[in-house]
């Protein structure tokens, strides 16, 4: 690969992205925030992917599926936002620990 | 090292770097911040895989709306956020060593694949290198992927709507008119004969 | 459209018919219901005695015989009813108008419920006329639910629990014998009962096959100790939904048996007959003895249930002629004497409201009329000849002593026991003096109830001395399916009748000597 | 036409009073049952006579094996190669029963207008009686075996409604129930006897088993595969068979029944469980001779099981203290006495004890039962006594009674009571038959003759002679059974009836009244019969070989051996059946008129023994532990234990809760904390890239 930009570089990037979103999500237990904001980098990761197959594959289809994603992405964060603050209202806490009701 | 290598390493050091720093921060607000910084420098990773739209979309989406709505949202609750911090889960060890195990898998997958021969160039839609970017998508999104594409904006629709639905909240208390149950008023609801006994009072 | 091939779907259809009316009917009138409810039963019971009047017995085939192609390239509609299925379309019309009346007095969901028993009126005769095997499952299958509803909707105060162990314990069976239908369909390539007759399946197959089928039929017959739920299914169960509980649905453990199991899978049939024996006389000896402790007048008859079904399986099993007709008969018999047991059951519960023995006691001093139609069917059910009882019990004795000894002797039990349990309920509820205050004012047998229990009495006195409408049915028929049994089996079934007899042999005339054992070689087949 | 006259009369007699008597009333429900059944009883007379005294059977086919007029009724059970047809068969051993059934039925009937008289469930007593007639008849008339099962299980019927008919009564339906349940255990064996021999003879009707049975002795005799071993054939058949037999006839093991059966009304007593029904296991012996002439065994059985009956039922009969028990017993022990007949090859004389046993049984059950009626249904005799004077008319025929069942005539002669030639002919024939079990059943008949005699007049001498020793004179004459009163029995008959009366209408014993005459009247034809029967039929039943093969015609198997040695046994043993009977006489009398304190004496030097006897030897308490009681323990342990606690609880509910808690399990891992489901999902995602990277080959 040398001195140009390859498809690992992207997809090494993209790696660490996802891990480290994968993290953000449970080494968190106080904020719900903070996982919503891990969601975002790991959808990030993916789009980078994308993206970066896209070029490699000289394939705009790749592209189209990254809007996609994008748009997906942004609607999770708004609907996320939006329960998060009516949760908030009704227990006022989003502490990770206390959103346990959802359970047989 | 050519330039493009350069801002290559630039963007993605300081993508990881504040990725890290967004699951790390004690404070959301710098870790809302610190994801606009990743966003940022995503784009231009985005911009140097000749993604132009798409890293300009990342900006004005994500950092000008989604990022913006994060942080709006951090800051209208009142969390107290000193308290929101102390260590970690019991099992997180346990999550680091799976986490870490997936990561090195990607980091393999990301090191050895190989594309399959037949997959190369049979692409649907190769990038017309004439025309720019832009274009490009749109050509595309508006006559091949409409149905998609109209798919994607009934999902912000609904996101939308759902949005509003889920916040709303009446106040109880609060006086408002009601014009249809002020008009279907009839003589039978509203008034009542009562026959008075003199001297008695009701 | 003639009389030939309409008149099976009319009568399986017709009560649906009858249920989509009443679906329309306001849920108010529930007197209009009752008595249109009643109207269609009666005029399919009409229809059905036509159909046996019109059934040609001396024909051992299929008749009234409709093949249409129907779903895909297999299943077809086919109907049609031989001399071992006519006789149970009958009895399902003969008693669907009794438990109409006997349900006069129902008035939770009165529409829902004549609806429901309509709809199982038309499944059950489903089941005895359909002619292919994918139908069958959903007809046999079908009954399920109108039966789960009745249980779990008009039942008792343990209804629920009843009403899914009904349903467990039937359908883990049948999910088995669906399976094993689709193998047949895969073996044979079609799912026509009449050229599954004629299939030959793998002496290896048979056994599972039969197996899987046995898995249904045990269940729903229900042979011991498969019987478990049966007593509750029973005691919850509304009065209308026990006599078609033990009449009717009993009946399709014992159908299958004759229809499936002995035709299609003889040498497995054979194989195992030593088994369903054991199975059989246990279920005779100890489920009597189990009646015999029970303080609950309708498990009491649940349980005689059980026994009697044990006469069925082994007469079933026997194999031979005097068996088959036998527990043909004692099927028959047994969903008119059991029905009656449990619509007499439902008369003082209806007064009284408990199913108590112990809360009865000198009935007879103010019900005379009651007292005699539950003697009448106690004496059936005890087998006394001269009823119905005995003819079944007979002939399935008589057949299985020509197999096997032991197992006649050990049903023959059944005849001291069922005495013992029948009487001493008839003691307790009818006998001694009426002193408790409670049935002080009970009042004996009305129009209705005798219209419904007087037919029943009548009939089981008729063919206990005159069999012959129900043997002479299903002669041609059992004679056919005996032979082919028969001959599947090895056995030339001209003689089969004589090789029978299992049990005999004749040694030199040695006076009075009791012989030796080297005969063994001579040793029965059927051992 | 006369015959299903004669069958069908009493059945439309029991349906009309059955089913009608409400409407009609009981005065034209006894009428009309009564004056059907005389009517039968005349037409069985009238069938009998030519028989007995003419040509033989009108219109019989004697086809030279045997003199026989069927009737076709109509088909019952058509089944593979089984022909049933309800067909009334009428020979000279049928047309005797037909007599015998139909006179006694009549009497009966005539006799319970005046019995029943008060009874406000007049008109169902008559449909029963009528009904058991019916049944009975058809047993007699039957043509094939499970027409005589149906016969059988009728009268069985009929007897349960009976001993039950005053259903307020608890000992009443217990009796009735134990009476049918105890004759089911008969029934278990005769019902499997009729398989074995439908399986055997290949005929269900009885010419085609007498056929195929006389076959047997050129072919040689079937072995049969029972249960796990190889038996003769026709052994096990025919003790099947009698295992019917003892049921019905209350022999021993089975007899349990009888003494509680006394519970139902008196005539029932005397019809049923005296004359008719229960000699119905003898007729069925007898009726099928032929089968069991082909098993020497089981005619060893039947002697050794009727001769230990005859003796057992008499020395029970000793101490009993109800009027109508004692004469139950009696009934059991000369019901033995007519099993050895049969046993030894000597059908004849078994029948023609039947047929006056009939006549004087009846005789004292009717009697009994004025005496009972007279004293205001008090049955025990210790309350009786003295009744002679009160009662002078039931006294005579109760004498006659006596002496009929006890034998009294002189031997050698033709000069005695009905009982004394048919009993002397059973004793005589036991001994012809010689050998040990001969020896032993002719002892333990002159045995029982002694006791018999014995019970029978220390019934006489406890209810006609002495003094009153009811409630009001108990004080006069000593009690006849002082130990009684310690030795507590559990069976204890009405015994404080008359305390409980006595303020109502004084002394039981001074209101005694004689019976009216409609009750009167049966007793006058069964005394003419008591005395008459044994004379005037001695010749057909017994003298001689020639007249009584003439006589049933094929009908029964005769033994020619048995009978001529019966004839010619030596003096002493001629005489040994009435020594017996003086002796049994004079005890009596020593006991109960002389020293009238020394059977309360012996009693109480001998309490076990006495006990024993009191208790019928503790056959009640011996069934009641080794059957009932293990049959509700097995009934409740299966129920409890296997049903309820194994099947359902452990298995099908076991099943359910293994399920849930399953479930319960694994819905902990949905706890609701949302790093768990992501914990999850970062498992799975990890999982399917090893797996890719596994199937893909990079590794």
């Amino acid at each position: 690969m040398g001195l140009e930009i390859g498809l690992g570089h992207y997809l090494t990037v993209a790696a660490i992205l996802f891990t480290l979103g994968v993290f953000g999500i449970f080494i968190n237990r106080k904020n719900i925030i903070v996982i919503l904001m891990s969601v975002e980098l790991i959808l990030l990761a993916v789009n980078l992917n994308f993206v970066a197959f896209s070029a490699h594959l000289n394939d705009l289809q790749g592209q189209v599926f990254a809007l996609m994603i994008l748009t997906v992405a942004a609607a999770e964060a708004a609907i996320g936002l939006a329960i998060l603050v009516i949760f908030y209202r009704n227990r006022g806490s989003i502490a990770v620990e206390d959103v346990n009701m959802m359970k047989g | 090292m050519t330039l493009p290598l350069f801002f290559f390493y630039v963007f993605a050091t300081i993508t990881v770097a504040s990725a890290f720093m967004v699951i790390s921060a004690r404070n959301p607000v710098h870790a809302v911040l610190f994801l606009i910084l990743a966003f940022v420098n995503a784009a231009g990773l985005f911009m140097l895989a000749g993604a132009e739209f798409l890293a300009l979309l990342l900006i004005v989406v994500y950092v000008g709306a989604v990022a913006v709505l994060f942080l709006f949202v951090v800051m209208m609750l009142d969390v107290d956020f000193a308290e929101m911090k102390s260590g970690l889960l019991a099992y997180a060890p346990v999550g680091m060593v799976v986490g870490a195990i997936l990561f090195l898998e990607l980091l393999l997958v990301a090191g050895s694949f190989v594309v399959a021969p037949d997959v190369v160039g049979a692409g649907g839609l190769p990038i017309d290198a004439t025309m720019d970017n832009t274009r490009a998508l749109g050509q595309v999104l508006y006559t091949r992927y409409i149905f998609l594409f109209q798919g994607a904006a009934a999902v912000l629709l609904v996101a939308m709507i759902g949005a509003i639905v889920l916040t709303l909240r009446h106040r109880p208390g609060i006086k408002r008119q009601s014009t249809a149950a002020q008009l279907g008023r009839k003589p039978s609801e509203t008034v009542r004969n009562v026959k008075v006994q003199s001297g008695q009072g009701l | 459209m003639t009389f030939e091939n309409s008149i099976l779907t009319l009568l399986t259809w017709l009560p649906t018919l009858g249920a989509a009316i009443l679906l329309l009917t306001p849920k108010g009138s529930v007197n209009a219901i009752r008595w249109m409810s009643l109207a269609i039963t009666l005029v399919v019971f009409v229809l059905s005695l036509v159909l046996w009047q019109s059934f040609d017995a001396s024909n051992p085939g299929f008749q009234f015989v409709v093949n249409m192609p129907w779903i895909g390239d297999s299943i077809g509609y086919r109907v049609g009813v031989d001399g071992i299925s006519v006789l149970f379309v009958v009895l399902t019309a003969l008693l669907m108008p009794a438990v109409v009346l006997a349900s006069w007095d129902v008035d939770t969901r009165v529409k829902e419920y004549m609806i429901v028993f309509l709809v199982l009126e038309t499944l059950m005769i489903g089941v005895f006329t359909t002619l292919d095997l994918a139908m069958f499952y959903v007809f046999f299958e079908g009954t399920l639910l109108p039966m789960f509803l009745i249980i779990g909707i008009w039942g008792g105060a343990q209804r629920i629990q009843a009403a899914y162990k009904f349903f467990f314990y039937t359908f883990v069976g049948s999910v088995l014998m669906l399976l094993a239908m689709m193998a047949m369909y895969w073996d044979a390539g079609t799912t026509d009962i009449i050229r599954l007759l004629g299939h030959e399946f793998p002496v290896g197959m048979q056994t599972w096959l039969w197996l899987a089928f046995f898995a249904s039929l045990a269940v729903k017959m229900p042979m011991w100790p498969f019987h478990r739920w049966l007593p509750e299914a029973h005691v919850q169960a509304p009065t209308a939904g026990s006599v078609i509980l033990a009449a009717i649905l009993l009946k399709l453990g014992g159908y299958g048996f004759l229809r499936f199991s002995l035709p299609m899978f003889p040498e497995a049939s054979a194989q195992f007959a030593n088994f369903v024996f054991l199975l059989s006389v246990a279920a005779i000896i100890l489920t009597s003895l189990v009646a015999l402790v029970q303080t609950d007048i309708k498990k009491l008859i649940a349980y005689s249930s059980v026994a009697h079904m044990g006469f069925v399986t082994m007469g079933i099993f026997a194999g031979n002629a005097l068996g088959v007709q036998g527990a043909m008969f004692q099927m028959i018999s047994h969903g008119i004497v059991s029905g009656a047991l449990f619509l007499c059951v439902g008369v003082i519960y209806d007064r009284m409201h408990t199913r108590e023995i112990s809360a009865y006691g000198g009935l007879v001093e103010r019900m005379p009329q009651y007292a005699f139609a539950f003697m009448v069917f106690t004496m059936a059910n005890v087998g006394l000849p001269g009823t119905s009882g005995f003819v079944g019990e007979f002939l399935t004795m008589i057949g299985v002593f020509q197999v096997n000894t032991w197992v006649a002797f050990g049903a023959a039990f059944g005849v001291i026991f069922s005495a013992g349990y029948a009487l001493w309920l008839y003691r307790r509820v009818i006998f001694g003096a009426l002193t408790k205050d409670s049935l002080k004012g009970i009042l004996d047998l009305n129009l209705r109830e005798k219209l419904v229990l007087y037919p029943l009495i009548v009939l089981t006195v008729v063919f206990g001395f005159y069999p012959a409408p129900i043997l002479d049915t299903t002669a041609a028929a059992v004679d056919n399916l005996v032979a082919q049994y028969a001959t599947a089996n090895g056995l030339d079934p001209a003689v089969a009748q004589a090789d029978a007899r299992a049990p005999l042999e004749y040694v030199a005339p040695v006076e009075g000597a009791a012989q030796p054992a080297d005969d063994h070689a001579a040793e029965p087949a059927a051992h | 036409m006369i015959i299903q006259a004669i069958v069908f009369l009493p059945l439309i007699g029991a349906l009309v009073a059955g089913l009608l008597g409400r409407s009609i009333g009981h005065r034209p429900s006894e009428f009309i049952t009564t004056g059907l059944l005389l009517i039968a009883a005349v037409l069985s007379w009238y069938v009998f006579i030519p028989v007995a005294f003419g040509d033989g059977l009108v219109g019989a086919a004697g086809d030279g094996h045997a003199a026989v007029v069927k009737v076709e009724v109509m088909r019952w059970i058509q089944v593979g190669d089984m022909d049933l047809r309800w067909i009334l068969r009428v020979d000279t051993l049928t047309a005797v029963m037909l007599v015998v059934v139909n006179t006694v039925s009549a009497l009966v009937h005539l006799y319970s207008i005046g019995y029943m008289n008060e009874d406000p469930h007049r008109s169902r007593f008559f449909a029963y009686l009528s009904l058991f007639t019916f049944a009975m008849l058809m047993l007699v008339t039957a043509d094939n075996f499970l027409q005589m099962f149906f016969g059988w299980e009728g009268v069985g019927l009929a007897s349960y409604l009976l001993i039950g008919f005053w259903y307020t009564k608890p000992s009443a339906t217990a009796a009735a129930m134990k009476a049918f349940i105890v004759n089911r255990v008969g029934d278990f064996g005769f019902a499997l006897g009729i398989f074995g021999a439908f399986l055997v003879l290949g005929h269900i009707d009885f010419d085609g088993a007498f056929h195929a049975a006389d076959e047997f002795a050129t072919t040689g005799l079937p072995v049969i595969q029972f249960l796990n071993w190889q038996l003769d054939a026709m052994t096990v058949v025919c003790l099947l068979l009698f295992m019917g037999a003892m049921g019905k006839s209350a022999q021993f093991l089975l007899h349990t029944w009888l003494p509680d059966a006394m519970e139902g009304p008196t005539p029932v007593s005397a019809l049923i469980h005296a004359a008719t029904m229960v000699t119905a296991g003898v007729f069925m012996v007898a009726r099928l001779s032929p089968l069991f002439e082909t098993s020497p065994f089981a005619l060893t059985v039947v002697i050794v099981i009727g001769a230990i009956t005859a003796f057992f039922a008499a020395t029970v009969g000793l101490v009993q203290n109800d009027i109508k028990r004692v004469i139950a017993y009696s009934t059991c022990s000369q019901l033995g006495y007519m099993f050895v007949a049969l046993g030894v090859g000597a059908y004849s004389a078994g029948v023609f004890h039947l047929f006056t046993h009939a006549f004087f049984k009846a005789l004292l059950f009717l009697g009994a039962g004025a005496v009972i009626h007279a004293m205001h249904h008090e049955q025990d005799m210790r309350n009786m006594g003295g009744l002679r004077k009160k009662i002078p008319i039931t006294y005579a025929m109760m004498m006659i009674g006596t002496l009929a069942l006890t034998g009294v005539g002189i031997p050698g002669t033709n000069f005695g009571f009905a009982g004394f030639f048919s009993k002397d002919a059973i004793i005589e024939s036991a001994y012809a038959y010689g050998g040990n079990v001969g020896s032993l059943a002719f002892w333990l008949l002159v045995i029982a003759a002694l006791f018999t005699s014995f019970y029978s007049w220390r019934l006489v001498h406890l209810t006609f002679h002495g003094s009153p020793r009811d409630a009001q004179h108990a004080g006069e004459g000593p009690h006849p059974d002082p130990a009684h009163a310690a030795l507590e029995s559990h069976d204890e008959p009405i015994s404080d009836h008359g305390h409980d009366d006595h303020g109502h209408h004084g002394s039981a014993y001074d209101n005694a009244h004689e019976a009216p005459n409609v009750m009167l009247v049966p007793l006058y034809v069964l005394a003419l019969g008591a005395v008459l029967a044994g004379v005037v039929f001695y010749g057909m039943f017994f003298h001689d070989v020639e007249h009584i093969e003439h006589f049933f015609a094929g009908s029964l198997y005769i033994d020619h051996e048995i009978i001529e040695g019966a004839h010619h046994v030596p003096l002493w043993v001629k005489w040994s059946a009435s020594i017996a009977m003086i002796i049994g006489f004079v005890a009596a009398w020593y006991m109960y008129i002389r020293r009238p304190d020394m059977p309360g004496r012996l009693a109480a030097t001998n309490p076990g023994l006495y006990k024993f006897l009191l208790n019928k030897w503790y056959f009640d308490e011996l069934y009641n532990t080794i059957f009932v009681r293990p049959a509700l323990w097995i009934g409740n342990a299966v129920w409890k234990g296997f049903d309820d606690w194994l099947v359902d609880g452990k298995i099908t509910e076991g099943l359910g809760r293994r399920v849930q808690n399953v479930t319960s399990w694994v819905v902990k891992l949905q706890s609701g904390y949302l790093y768990h489901y992501a914990f999850a999902m970062l498992i799975g995602i990890a999982a399917l890239l090893t797996w890719a990277i596994t199937a893909g080959g990079l590794i």
